[in-house]
């Protein structure tokens, strides 16, 4: 009882201040004292982009903005910073992703800490500037880690983290904090600005396990043979599964300093004694949350796990809540075509498909999809599961209010208009 | 939660033209409700956000934080920036959509408008915009004003609230003026007399 | 300027048994950086030949630190290290060395904007005038009429004027140079040094198998493209230019040995066609006028 | 409609001076620590690539007598394979000699020598001698 009050003293309160994600993110890196950032602005991160160069304007933060020419060049000038031994950041989103994508490979492989955030965004064509979580799934594979903000208080507070994860020698990662397109990027909700000293009480003087300097002459990337390669890339991969006992510290710590416990990679609503579980990731779990209180009102029990991680991956806490259940319900912002949602492919191989499971696909490319919406989506599944005992659905469309199944059975998609169709009749006729 | 999201949350809807301000009015909204010790949210405008063009944005107001970002599909209060929004039908059905019987319309317009049986709040802000000088490139701002004209119609935020949020958003003499017109527009504000609405199907 | 070799540094800065071919004018050109700037150089390496020359993990082929990177990313990259290196008060020299594929190619986004952006740095195209690393393939740097692997009746383009390109974004230093003119090199890495700003060298690189020819001529033959004419030395210095020995000499086109003298010795010019050989003379004809035309302007000619 | 309304809180809005951070920043102090994670990081050794003394077909062999120690070759071997020796020469002289074990043979010392002190000779003639 003494430790608790004694924990509970030292919780900080800090300056609430109504703010957009993306401003959220660029206060985050203020805080983290990052030195240089290099970014190319796109919708829907130019904000984070904006605010950073105004801080730096007008003396608020001491640091660089590097004005590229590119999203490659902005990954990678952000990396030459971070190699070159200071606190480096970029922000990017959907095609500017896409652009820098190889420059992440080469980054993780590096082992150098760089922290970026990823305002998720649908990838064209057709233009789209709505969220989608295409672009932020696409990062999976890289050997960054990959968070994911269901707030704006969220989105701050797990920049500042993710520079300490980065930098702990355990990880030496680079890691990416993903926040929903207009959703939060543009969206103003009361933040809690932690004060200076106590995030430099949090985030330790930057840690690295080199640097490219004269007087080492050391080359960072020659050419390694095929087995040291294997053997290179197994480390990686132990290092991410150490990183979630590291974010587990650090977001304990982080809970003490500020009130704000992020220790888990998971966070668990209502779902230890739910018969059903929504999972998924981003700012729509928020109204999962509302519609688990709506389900539960109508006798169904419900409960929702957000993967506020999606690298290093929550395989066992998904377990631990999902093996269980009767159905799991997971709802996907994109889609691996021809198959199903990326969250599902990845829930449904950890949980070894033993409940009922069902990918929902909902949202792309900026649909509402709100409480009432997951309502109708969970009493959909809960008829199913009545009707045909055990079911696994890998894709299942949620689109206006309907449900559509991949397999069997036309989709509700519009055709090309009769007037365009005519025209290229009448453009190809002319030529052959 | 979901019962907090019910009874101890307000959703509201602003309809605008591009330029007029709707978002910076839900942000005001939120700074005015922090103010007192609420909670608050304003979503932006969604789709092309061009000078002219109908704009939406929406908030939310609320005793506790609701951890919800959809947008708002059954508003509990629409705010009319433009009084024109609510002379074209196609429009108009856009502004009273998801609109319920307990729904309140706060709108600027000179005169009260047929808004469907829906409870109207009216107040000129167009006329006080200009009356202080409120114009920007020849567009009268009019967001401050409709946040007076929410403060009396609906209470969901104090008047002073509103002001001190105007005040700190704006220093100095642009945030003044901007208080003046939202004061006088809570001055101002009308409950539309039930009789003169035309109700409509 | 007075050249004494024996002053040279005698360090070993390139490290014996690396992976670079025998012959290779990468190595002799990276031998003079290191010559040049000691200790305080730091490389940025996108893909290419040099990429490979450092030879196998653990051991690399320079004494230099170096930052391999990506292909596009090497302008980039160097701006983000020169950045972090200044903010934490170091006076490393970062220098990026980029073939001719990465510079003219696949990375001149990044130089661009790396040049536009003032970023201090010293970027050295190393230019052997092909993909050489992937197996001669033709770049935009690849002169009028060279085989090439993708280009086996002759290129047909002509070599992109990358200097002037660089030298139009009003960079405080441009210059060429080449592996056969140690001495102009030497010094002009010692100039560029000394400059803040983005400076930029382009290097003539002759390469034995992608030119064909005998290993044991890479030396002679750099110097033959100078002495042709064919490849001219000169510098721009904030916006003034000027031609560096033997090229200054070479003005007058009777000063230079004749073009075939050159192309003779080089495999890739076998099958070159009495047109093509016409079409080159005619492209390093217009490069002289183009110099000539602007010494004039300065009045220096 | 009127929410209940709890003690008021301090609170600002974007841009707000009283965000600003006062305090000079820290020293930008930097640890680098290795941890123990396997890095794609190299030195600088001889011999990344081998003994690339095997790959020559043609071997370089200098006449001491003819060397000059001009230090030619020394500057232009691609691969820092000549040693000059101080004084070492029969009339006192500089003498290049070179490192058989990294050679590869290209030849350009014996194209660059003033002199032509250094021949290039067959490989093949050494493997019979031995």
């Amino acid at each position: 009882m003494a430790l608790e009050a004694e924990e509970k003293t030292r919780v900080r309160r800090g300056t609430i201040v109504p703010m957009r994600g993306n401003e959220a993110v660029a206060y985050a890196v203020k805080l983290s004292r990052a030195r240089v950032v290099a970014a190319y602005p796109i919708t829907p991160q130019t904000i984070i982009v904006e605010k950073i160069d105004e801080l730096i304007s007008k003396g608020e933060m001491d640091a660089e903005m590097i004005h590229v020419e590119s999203e490659h060049s902005a990954l990678a000038a952000t990396y030459g910073a971070a190699v070159g031994g200071v606190r480096a950041f970029t922000a990017t989103s959907s095609h500017g992703l896409m652009y820098m994508y190889e420059v992440l490979w080469w980054v993780a492989g590096s082992r150098v800490p760089v922290v970026m955030a990823v305002v998720t965004r649908a990838i064209g064509a057709p233009w789209n500037i709505h969220v989608e979580h295409s672009d932020i799934l696409s990062t999976r594979d890289t050997g960054w880690l990959v968070a994911m903000a269901e707030n704006n208080q969220e989105a701050l507070d797990l920049t500042v983290m993710m520079f300490r994860v980065t930098e702990d020698p355990r990880v030496y990662l680079p890691g990416i904090v993903g926040l929903d397109g207009f959703i939060l990027s543009h969206t103003v909700e009361p933040v809690e600005v932690p004060d200076q000293e106590l995030v430099d009480e949090f985030l330790p003087p930057r840690r690295q396990p080199y640097t490219i300097e004269s007087g080492a002459p050391i080359a960072m990337g020659n050419i390694i043979p095929d087995e040291a390669f294997e053997e290179h890339r197994m480390d990686m991969h132990e290092s991410m599964r150490e990183a979630r006992r590291v974010i587990e510290e650090a977001g304990r710590e982080y809970g003490k300093l500020t009130g704000r416990d992020y220790s888990g990679l998971v966070e668990c609503y209502k779902c230890s004694d739910a018969d059903y579980l929504f999972v998924g990731i981003g700012s729509w779990m928020g109204d999962a949350k509302i519609a688990v209180d709506a389900l539960r009102e109508k006798g169904l029990r419900f409960g929702a796990l957000r993967l506020r991680w999606i690298r290093p991956f929550p395989w066992d806490e998904l377990r631990e809540y999902g093996l269980e259940k009767k159905a799991v319900i997971v709802l996907d912002r994109s889609i691996s075509f021809g198959y199903a949602g990326p969250v599902f492919l990845e829930v449904s191989s950890a949980l070894e498909a033993k409940p009922s499971m069902v990918g929902v696909l909902a949202g792309v490319g900026g649909v509402d999809v709100n409480y009432e919406d997951i309502v109708k989506i969970a009493e959909h599944v809960v008829s199913l599961v009545e009707e045909k005992g055990r079911v696994y659905v890998p894709a299942l469309w949620y689109h206006l209010g309907e449900f559509y199944p991949m397999k069997p059975g036309p989709l509700p998609t519009r055709k090309t208009p009769r007037h365009v169709n005519k025209l290229l009749e009448e453009l190809w006729s002319k030529k052959s | 939660m979901y019962k907090l999201l019910r009874e101890k949350s307000v959703e509201i809807r602003f309809h605008g033209r591009g330029g007029q301000g709707a978002v910076t009015a839900a942000t005001l909204l939120v700074a005015a409700a922090l103010n007192e010790g609420k909670w608050g949210q304003a979503i932006p405008s969604f789709g092309a956000e061009r000078r002219g063009a109908h704009v939406l944005a929406f908030a939310r107001v609320s005793e506790k934080p609701v951890p919800i970002h959809s947008q708002v599909r059954w508003p509990k209060i629409i705010v009319v920036l433009d009084p024109g929004l609510l002379l074209v039908e196609e429009e108009r059905k856009r502004v009273l959509a998801g609109a319920s019987s307990d729904t309140i319309v706060v709108a600027n317009t000179p005169e009260p408008v047929d808004v469907g049986g829906v409870k109207l709040y009216y107040v000129d802000a167009t006329r006080i915009a200009r009356e202080l000088g409120l114009v920007v490139a020849g567009w009268p701002v009019v967001n401050t004003s409709m946040l007076g004209a929410l403060a009396k119609a609906t209470g969901i935020v104090s008047i002073d609230s509103v002001l001190n949020a105007i005040k700190s958003y704006w220093p100095g003499r642009l945030g003044e003026l901007n208080a003046e017109a939202a004061k006088r527009a809570y001055n101002e504000t009308k409950l539309a007399q039930a009789e003169k609405i035309t109700v409509t199907g | 300027m007075a050249f004494n070799i024996k002053a040279l540094p005698k360090k070993n800065y390139i490290m014996p048994g690396n992976a670079a071919c025998p012959g290779c004018p990468e190595n002799i050109g990276l031998k003079f950086v290191s010559m040049a700037l000691g200790e305080k150089a730091t490389l940025v390496v996108p893909a290419g030949c040099t990429s490979v020359i450092q030879g196998l993990w653990p051991r690399q082929g320079t004494s230099m630190p170096v930052l391999n990177i990506v292909f596009a990313a090497a302008a980039s990259a160097a701006s983000g290290l020169s950045r972090a290196l200044r903010i934490r008060g170091k006076d490393d020299i970062v220098v990026v060395w980029a073939g001719d594929g990465g510079t003219a190619d696949i990375g001149l986004q990044a130089l661009s904007g790396a040049a536009e952006r003032g970023e201090d740095f010293i970027y050295i195209c190393v230019d052997n005038e092909a993909y050489m690393n992937t197996g001669i393939q033709r770049s935009s740097l690849t002169p009028h009429g060279a085989w090439t692997t993708t280009t086996h009746r002759g290129n047909p383009g002509r070599k992109k004027p990358l200097p002037q390109i660089v030298a139009a974004h009003r960079v405080p230093y441009v210059a060429t140079a080449s592996i056969g003119y140690p001495w102009d090199f030497i010094s002009k890495l010692k100039k560029a040094a000394s400059i803040k700003g983005f400076k930029y060298i382009h290097l003539h690189a002759p390469c034995p198998v992608g030119w064909r020819f005998d290993p044991g001529l890479t030396v002679k033959i750099a110097q033959l493209a100078v002495e042709t004419g064919a490849w001219i030395l000169y510098e721009h210095e904030n916006g003034k230019l000027k031609l560096n020995p033997p090229s200054n000499k070479l003005v007058d086109p009777s000063k230079r040995k004749p073009l075939e003298e050159y192309i003779k010795l080089q495999g890739r010019f076998r099958h070159l066609t009495d047109r093509d050989l016409e079409e080159l003379k005619k492209e390093i004809e217009e490069n002289w006028r183009e110099i000539t035309a602007i010494l004039r302007a300065q009045g220096d000619l | 409609m009127r929410l209940s309304s709890r003690k008021p809180r301090k609170s600002l809005l974007p841009g707000d001076t009283a965000l600003a951070d006062s305090s000079p920043s820290r020293k930008d102090e930097l640890v680098v620590e290795p941890g123990d994670h396997f890095y794609p990081l190299s030195i600088a050794a001889p011999g990344s690539m081998g003994r690339t003394g095997s790959w020559r077909i043609q071997r370089p062999v200098v006449d001491a007598e003819k060397c000059i120690g001009c230090y030619l070759c020394w500057l232009y071997c691609p691969d820092n394979t000549i040693i000059m020796r101080e004084k070492a020469g029969p009339r006192g002289q500089d003498v290049a000699s070179i490192d058989y074990e990294y050679c590869k043979g290209c030849g350009i010392c014996a194209n660059v020598c003033p002199v032509n002190a250094i021949e290039m000779v067959d490989e093949s003639k050494f493997i019979s001698q031995s």
